[in-house]
């Protein structure tokens, strides 16, 4: 039993980096085949919170807390931009009643 | 005094002449035009044929790319320069006759071009070069489109393109050259005294001579020409063919062959070989042209050919007579455009056929019409004659039988060229011809200006000649010295 | 802070969230096996007040419920902002006061801007 | 940590968890029983003695009713929705300290799941999951009722969230950590918070009052206009689990409120007794009166239920956005600049 | 340093005006305050720069001079926006305070020190702008282009970030210097795979940002769909920033490795360069083609950043605010001419030489420097450019880069052509006093700078 603890407490730093790179690859699929604005969207947090993950688990392996505050920026700036990016998906919303970006067509892609 | 006086002053007065009214600034621009030629002259008198530069002006520019506003007459550029503070007076003269909308824009453009003509041709240093170059093309290219015949706008923006094009390789060879040498400077000087592999060399003279092949034109670089010719206005057309083609043969003398002479020892068996096929070529196809414009534009291309060939011997015969025909082409092809824009505004046509007995009823136009087309065919006594007679002599010293095929521009030159004068001056008059009445007032003045140069050179061109002799002499030397030297080891090599 | 939680503290945590999940799920299981079903198409229907059913549920609903949520986004990251900050508050003293100060000050220039601009109020 | 100590923590994890559902069930009891006697009527009477047994019997009865899941409702999320919403109530407690430690021989056992450093961040974020079964369930109900309870729940936790948030960080302040056992350490014998931050622990609980949808603040249920609110379409267990959700949460709001403020399992005298009377002993009523001051709570949150009228919905984001936000930040303010003025001249 | 506080505070003060119904007061108090805090950048001018707030900025004069042309190109633009925002909705005081925080985000992504800083300045732009892609609310172009501005722009951020993170994880710091000196300890064959891919996310992430092929397909898009001032403000400040974090990254941290990026950015800029003048060609309408052209003028931009040298950052400088005042005038005269016609095709150019002979002057100065004609400050840019390329080498990308420039020269003369050699029915085009002044002093700085850069191109040491 000892032993499983020593196990679990000593993940290797490259599995986590393993997982944050399939979380971020997900997310990066998920944007590029999806066609609903809200699943792109979840898509592209998905990749953020990848990104927190690798940030948090660096700095506790380096014992340095500034990837840490980094990830609260990135949070902070991540609300931000669910704020406006949802904002511009009701306001797209309220035009088209879709979010399909298949109909945002009028301007070529 | 310096050049950048004469730099400047059309600039000035350019931008003067955008505020004022269209029949003052025609004849503002006629005073200043006047005045830089007088101070041209005051510059000629004070010129001390040698080799060192004079009147220069060296002021710093960008100092962080070792770029110079370094400028200056010798005995290479002072031809050229003179050429064009003489035809741009006599081009604005030819003009009196034309209305043109706007006609304050219109002189503003040609003075802004005079101004970028004379920073290339007295430009020491290579940034500054191509600054002017590239100034001179704008104007020419608004002067064409906006006051040009009907197709102006497609055949304009072609010959922008295809000058702009050949620039911007000359500009990338310049940059090269500058971060190759030492001293990181534009300076043509410093151009001359430093050594590349001849690899590197011949990268830099398909540059420049890309962008100079399509300034002058060379075969086959040239199909841009014709129709700007033709679709420019007159004193487009003028300033194009008198003036901005010269650009090109100049570069070359100054920038192209003496910067990188192994290149040009690579490169020039070909080069000279595409311009006595053009000069054959442009002979043919002016032999078969109805439109009189065009023809003159083909007999152009003919004999810039010849004048470029002869560069490319290098060799001090040669390339005197390509100063000297410099200016003799630039006075002859501004006649004979003048005589078909008069042909062309009094009778509405250019068109050969349609043409015919002018000369019975309108002496003096018949007299002038023919001075010049002697003149360009390389008459005796007039100027044609010696210019043409050096050029094929330093094409001979390099290879017989290319003088020989270059040799028959005079005589197709002669047979079109007269096959010209005797379809519009003689035969029966027409109903259309009869309507032609004599030169006047100012059109008669030009032509007897430039009938007056053609044969006071023909019959005295030593001291023209003296001007550049030194110089020229010198500028051959060295680069013969620099390619002797390379050959030196494989001895055998005929001494040109 | 300077207790450092391992991942051996939050183990309990895990066992509690599997019991957790352990009753959800056997309840569940259990009253689905206890419940008498007799399902009925009336009874299926969703309950609106005893009339016929009108359109659809899912419609969208007030930009008001929509406002204050991205204002809840917004300002609890904000908040999130404040907490390491009021741990660590007595050591950073007078500087950490007067930082968070200007810190606040902003906020409230937003909140203030919010409310002004009538976005939460509600008629 | 060995293999005993996961033991002790595994049976200490099934304790809490019968203690909050037998605490929760009863609430149920109590609630009924302190509406009729502030009512003055009697309650619940007939299954057992006073009525004693009404909870298990209810239970049973919502064992025994039908499962109804209609037929326009997700099916999969309708089953979702409340078993999310207990167990998040059921996992909250995980870091309240429930008592002194105890010292017998070799062997210390600590009344307390765990303690983590963020032990406050977690019960936020452990309550603001709960809201996703409101959410969830009132969604996939596909019923107008049950959406718009829901979505006013959604909308009444986030906006008291933010208040909440803000209140508690005064407090944080004083005690320098995110630890409930230190924070309640730190309260040993009577240096009970809310004596430095009465402010902050009314703030507190009104946002409590809101987080756990409880009256005034009780909109998302509200019967009169909502019918049944975002549980409007269930029934049986399901139904059960709303209900039984929201008294657990009610039981942990009120040990998160004794422990933050009133000094959780702390009592005047404490050290004398543990000498005295003996280390298990000790503890253990510490334990007692931390369950005693939960009661309390539960008392207060039913008292308020039955005597105070619910609020309409736009003053209850009023209150929540334009009073308690910027009271917050002004008791921020001011705790911070007493805290500095106190260490640098007092101190 | 001031700057920065002056421009997040100005924007909150904005807001405030507007709420107290202070309309008339916008735009001088927005311009106003702009230019204290162009003083305030240039008065730094000559204290020797530390980094500060613990080396999270550093205003040395690389920041001072982007942060200067920045304001300028906003003070430039704003001072067109008289009546325009008006027209589009009655939030006018929003959109001031959108566009400046937009700046404050910018001022922030040209004086980082350190990696944090580069995201939070990329975000507090790149969100201000989402919102000013999308403030024709009815308007479906805008819409569009909001939400594909949004997606696009989030996406890169992930990849950014990304980028930033394993930079992080092998140098052990987000401070430029110590990853500089982590780098510099390293070399490309030594270097951590980690590192590697680090930096090549962040390519990714910054070419998208700066819309650069192939990460380019929503600035056409964007830049059509946008309300016209916002896309000049999103092509030109924008713009200039983005490079200029982008440089002030990779001339700082990862020079010492080039060779590892250097290749990839070769190729990103032969297609950028390509890719954007070809579609060019082909473009209808004006704005869409600027949106192109700017892609092409990227892939120039992105040669001071793959020919890493000294000048790099004197050749951006000149470059981008060759770029951006050339810009403004073409998006300027756009605005009007789109008013009076109704649309943005070259058709509504027709005869502008006639209608207006001082527009049709400006837009003609305007697209010689866009085209990179000598005497005016686009060819200098240009000079500069091609001459760092050629300085380390990089021959045959200047050759594509000529090959390019002339191809321009054709869709740039489209509208020369149009204004001058097509005649149109239409009334005269009437310019209000403000943007006449704006116009002239763009085309004055256009040509001083054509004549004599020394003004500007020494600057950054």
């Amino acid at each position: 039993m000892e032993k499983f603890f020593n196990i679990v407490q000593s993940v290797p730093l490259n599995h986590y980096i393993l997982l944050s790179c399939i979380l971020f690859s997900i997310g990066v699929i998920g944007v590029l085949t999806r066609r609903n604005a809200i699943v792109i969207f979840m898509s592209v947090e998905l990749m953020l919170n990848a990104v927190n993950l690798l940030l948090a688990v660096f700095s506790v392996f380096r014992n340095d807390p500034s990837g840490q505050v980094f990830v609260f920026f990135v949070m902070a700036l991540a609300a931000a931009e669910v704020a406006v990016g949802l904002a511009i998906i009701v306001m797209v919303y309220r035009n088209t009643s879709s979010i399909d970006i298949n109909v945002l067509n009028k301007l070529k892609w | 005094m310096t050049v950048s006086i004469l730099i400047f002053l059309p600039l000035l007065a350019a931008a003067a002449l955008v505020f004022l009214k269209n029949e003052v600034a025609k004849l503002a621009a006629l005073f200043f035009a006047v005045v830089e030629l007088a101070l041209s002259a005051y510059f000629l008198a004070n010129y001390i044929p040698g080799s060192n530069t004079q009147f220069l002006v060296d002021q710093s520019w960008i100092p962080q790319f070792g770029i110079y506003f370094n400028a200056g007459i010798d005995g290479i550029n002072i031809i050229p320069i003179m050429l064009t503070t003489l035809l741009v007076p006599i081009i604005i003269l030819t003009t009196f006759k034309h209305e043109y909308t706007k006609a304050n824009i219109f002189y503003a453009l040609i003075l802004f071009m005079q101004s970028g003509l004379l920073v290339v041709f007295t430009a020491l240093d290579g940034f500054l070069f191509y600054v002017g170059w590239e100034a001179a093309l704008i104007p020419i290219y608004f002067i064409s489109a906006l006051w040009g015949g009907e197709n102006r706008i497609k055949v304009t923006l072609k010959f922008f393109i295809y000058t702009f094009a050949g620039s911007l390789f000359m500009l990338i060879a310049l940059i090269y050259l500058y971060t190759q040498n030492p001293s990181h400077t534009f300076d043509l000087h410093e151009f001359y005294n430093f050594n590349m592999t001849a690899k590197q060399q011949g990268f830099v003279f398909l540059a420049f001579f890309l962008a100079f092949a399509i300034k002058m034109p060379v075969f086959p670089f040239h199909t841009w020409q014709p129709d700007t010719y033709t679709e420019a206005p007159s004193a487009g057309t003028m300033m194009l063919s008198g003036i901005m083609l010269k650009m090109g043969i100049y570069g070359a003398i100054r920038w192209m062959i003496p910067v990188v002479p192994q290149g040009f020892d690579q490169y020039y068996p070909y080069c000279i070989t595409l311009a006595v096929i053009g000069i054959v070529y442009a002979s043919i196809i002016a032999f078969k042209q109805k439109d009189g414009k065009r023809l003159v534009a083909y007999s152009s291309i003919a004999h810039v050919g010849l004048i470029a060939a002869a560069i490319l011997a290098w060799n001090v015969t040669g390339v005197q007579g390509a100063m000297i025909q410099m200016l003799n082409h630039g006075i002859n092809v501004v006649g004979l455009f003048f005589i078909w824009d008069i042909i062309s505004r009094k009778l509405g046509t250019r068109d050969l056929s349609q043409l015919g007995g002018i000369a019975k009823n309108n002496p003096w136009f018949a007299v002038a019409f023919l001075i010049i087309t002697l003149g360009t065919v390389a008459l005796p006594l007039t100027n044609g004659f010696i210019g043409e007679f050096l050029l094929l002599d330093g094409v001979y010293y390099y290879n017989i039988t290319l003088a020989a095929v270059a040799g028959t521009t005079i005589i197709l030159g002669g047979v079109y060229m007269l096959r010209m004068y005797k379809s519009v001056m003689q035969g029966p008059t027409n109903d259309l011809t009869l309507t032609f009445t004599d030169v006047t007032g100012t059109e008669r003045l030009v032509l007897v200006i430039i009938c007056a140069l053609i044969i006071v050179i023909g019959v005295y061109p030593q001291p023209i000649l003296h001007l550049s002799e030194a110089s020229v002499t010198q500028l051959v030397g060295e680069v013969n010295a620099k390619l002797n030297a390379l050959h030196a080891p494989a001895a055998a090599v005929p001494v040109k | 802070m300077e207790v450092k939680s391992s991942a051996i503290d939050y183990l309990p945590i895990i066992i509690q969230m599997l019991v957790a999940v352990g009753f959800a799920v056997g309840t569940m299981f259990a009253t689905h096996a206890l419940g008498p079903k007799r399902k009925t198409a009336d009874k299926l229907t969703p309950f609106e007040s005893g009339i016929e059913v009108v359109g659809n549920a899912r419609t969208p609903f007030s930009i008001k419920y929509f406002l204050v949520a991205i204002l809840f986004v917004l300002f609890d990251v904000e908040v999130i902002f404040m907490y390491p900050w009021a741990v660590n508050f007595r050591e950073m003293g007078f500087t950490g006061l007067i930082e968070m100060f200007i810190f606040m000050a902003t906020l409230l220039a937003g909140f203030i801007y919010i409310l002004k601009k009538k976005a939460l109020d509600w008629d | 940590m060995d293999l005993l100590q996961i033991g002790i923590k595994a049976g200490l994890v099934v304790i809490i968890f019968a203690i909050s559902l037998v605490v929760a069930m009863y609430s149920t009891y109590a609630e009924r029983k302190v509406a009729a006697f502030l009512q003055d009527r009697v309650g619940p009477n007939r299954a057992g003695p006073w009525g004693i047994l009404q909870p298990l019997a209810d239970g049973g009865k919502m064992f025994m009713k039908e499962e109804i899941i209609p037929a326009r409702a997700n099916a999969f999320l309708f089953i979702v929705g409340p078993a999310l919403a207990i167990m998040t109530a059921c996992i909250g407690s995980a870091v309240i300290p429930w008592g002194q430690e105890i010292k017998t021989g070799s062997l210390t056992i600590d009344l307390q799941v765990t303690d983590i450093n963020v032990g406050i961040l977690y019960i936020f974020g452990v309550v603001s999951l709960g809201v996703y079964g409101v959410m969830i369930g009132g969604w996939a109900s596909n019923n107008k009722y049950s959406l718009l309870g829901a979505i006013r729940a959604a909308s009444q936790n986030i906006s008291y969230e933010i208040s909440m948030g803000l209140s508690i960080i005064a407090l944080l302040m004083f005690t320098g950590t995110l630890s409930l056992k230190e924070i309640a350490e730190q309260q040993h014998g009577a240096n009970w918070n809310v004596l430095y931050q009465p402010f902050g622990f009314l703030l507190f609980m009104v946002c409590s009052f809101a987080e756990t949808n409880r009256s005034p603040f009780d909109l998302p249920e509200c019967e009169t206009e909502l019918v049944g609110g975002y549980h409007t379409e269930y029934s049986s267990m399901k139904l059960g689990f709303y209900l039984f959700a929201e008294y657990i949460n009610m039981f942990i709001s009120s040990a998160v409120m004794a422990t933050l403020y009133w000094g959780g399992y702390n009592y005047p005298g404490m050290d004398w007794v543990t000498a005295h009377v003996g280390p298990v002993i000790g503890p253990l009523i510490g334990t007692a009166v931390l369950f005693g001051k939960i009661f309390a709570f539960i008392f207060f949150f039913m008292w308020v239920r039955w005597t105070i009228p619910r609020f309409r919905y736009d003053q209850l984001m009023d209150l929540g956005w334009k009073s308690l936000i910027p009271l917050a930040i002004g008791n921020i303010v001011l705790t911070g600049v007493w805290i500095t003025v106190y260490d640098k001249f007092f101190k | 340093m001031n700057t920065l506080i002056v421009i997040s505070v100005l924007p909150i003060v904005l807001l405030y005006l507007g709420l107290y119904k202070a309309k008339n007061a916008l735009l001088p108090v927005t311009i106003v305050g702009l230019l204290v805090a162009l003083g305030l950048a240039v008065s730094q001018w000559n204290v020797d720069a530390q980094p500060i707030f613990s080396g999270m900025m550093l205003f040395d004069k690389y920041a001072i001079a982007f942060s200067s042309i920045s304001i300028l190109s906003t003070i430039l633009i704003l001072a067109l926006s008289k009546e325009y925002f008006e027209r589009i909705s009655s939030h006018v005081a929003e959109y001031y305070a959108v566009i400046l925080f937009a700046l404050a985000g910018i001022i922030v992504m040209v004086s980082y020190h350190n990696l944090s800083m580069l995201f939070i300045g990329i975000e507090i732009m790149s969100v201000s702008l989402y919102i000013l892609a999308g403030i024709k609310k009815t308007d479906f172009a805008s819409n569009e282009a909001a939400l594909k501005y949004f997606l696009m722009g989030a996406f890169s951020t992930g990849f950014l970030l990304f980028g930033i993170t394993l930079i992080y994880g092998s140098s052990g710091s987000f401070d430029l210097d110590v990853i500089r000196d982590w780098a510099l300890t390293h070399t490309a064959k030594t270097v951590d795979p980690m590192f590697y891919t680090g930096i090549m996310l962040m390519i990714v992430g910054l070419c998208f940002k700066v819309g650069a092929a192939p990460f380019h397909f929503w600035t056409p898009d964007v830049y059509e769909g946008s309300p016209t001032l916002i896309t000049a403000f999103m092509s030109t400040t924008v713009k200039t920033a983005g490079f200029a974090a982008f440089l002030r990254l990779f001339s700082t941290c990862f020079a010492s490795l080039a060779d590892l990026w250097t290749p990839t950015l070769m190729v990103i800029t032969v297609i950028t360069l390509c890719v954007g003048n070809v579609t060019a060609l082909y473009q209808q309408s004006f704005k869409r083609m600027l949106a192109f052209s700017s892609i092409s003028h990227a892939g120039y931009l992105l040669f001071a950043i793959v020919a890493l040298g000294i000048n790099s950052g004197n050749s951006v400088f000149v470059y981008a605010t060759a770029y951006t005042v050339a810009s403004i005038i073409a998006f300027a005269v756009l605005i009007l001419v789109q008013q009076q016609s109704g649309n943005d095709n070259f058709e509504s150019f027709n005869g502008l030489g006639k209608r207006n002979p001082f527009l049709a002057f400006v837009l003609t100065v305007a697209m010689l420097s866009l085209a990179g004609i000598p005497l005016t400050a686009g060819f200098m840019g240009k000079f500069f450019m091609f001459g760092g390329a050629v300085a380390k080498m990089q021959i045959w990308m200047v050759i594509i880069a000529v090959i390019n420039a002339i191809v321009s020269i054709y869709y740039y003369f489209k509208v020369i052509i149009a204004i001058y050699f097509r005649d149109a029915e239409r009334a005269e085009l009437v310019a209000p006093g403000y943007v006449n002044v704006v116009l002239g002093l763009s085309v004055v700085i256009t040509l001083v700078i054509g004549v004599y850069p020394n003004l500007i191109s020494n600057l950054i040491p």
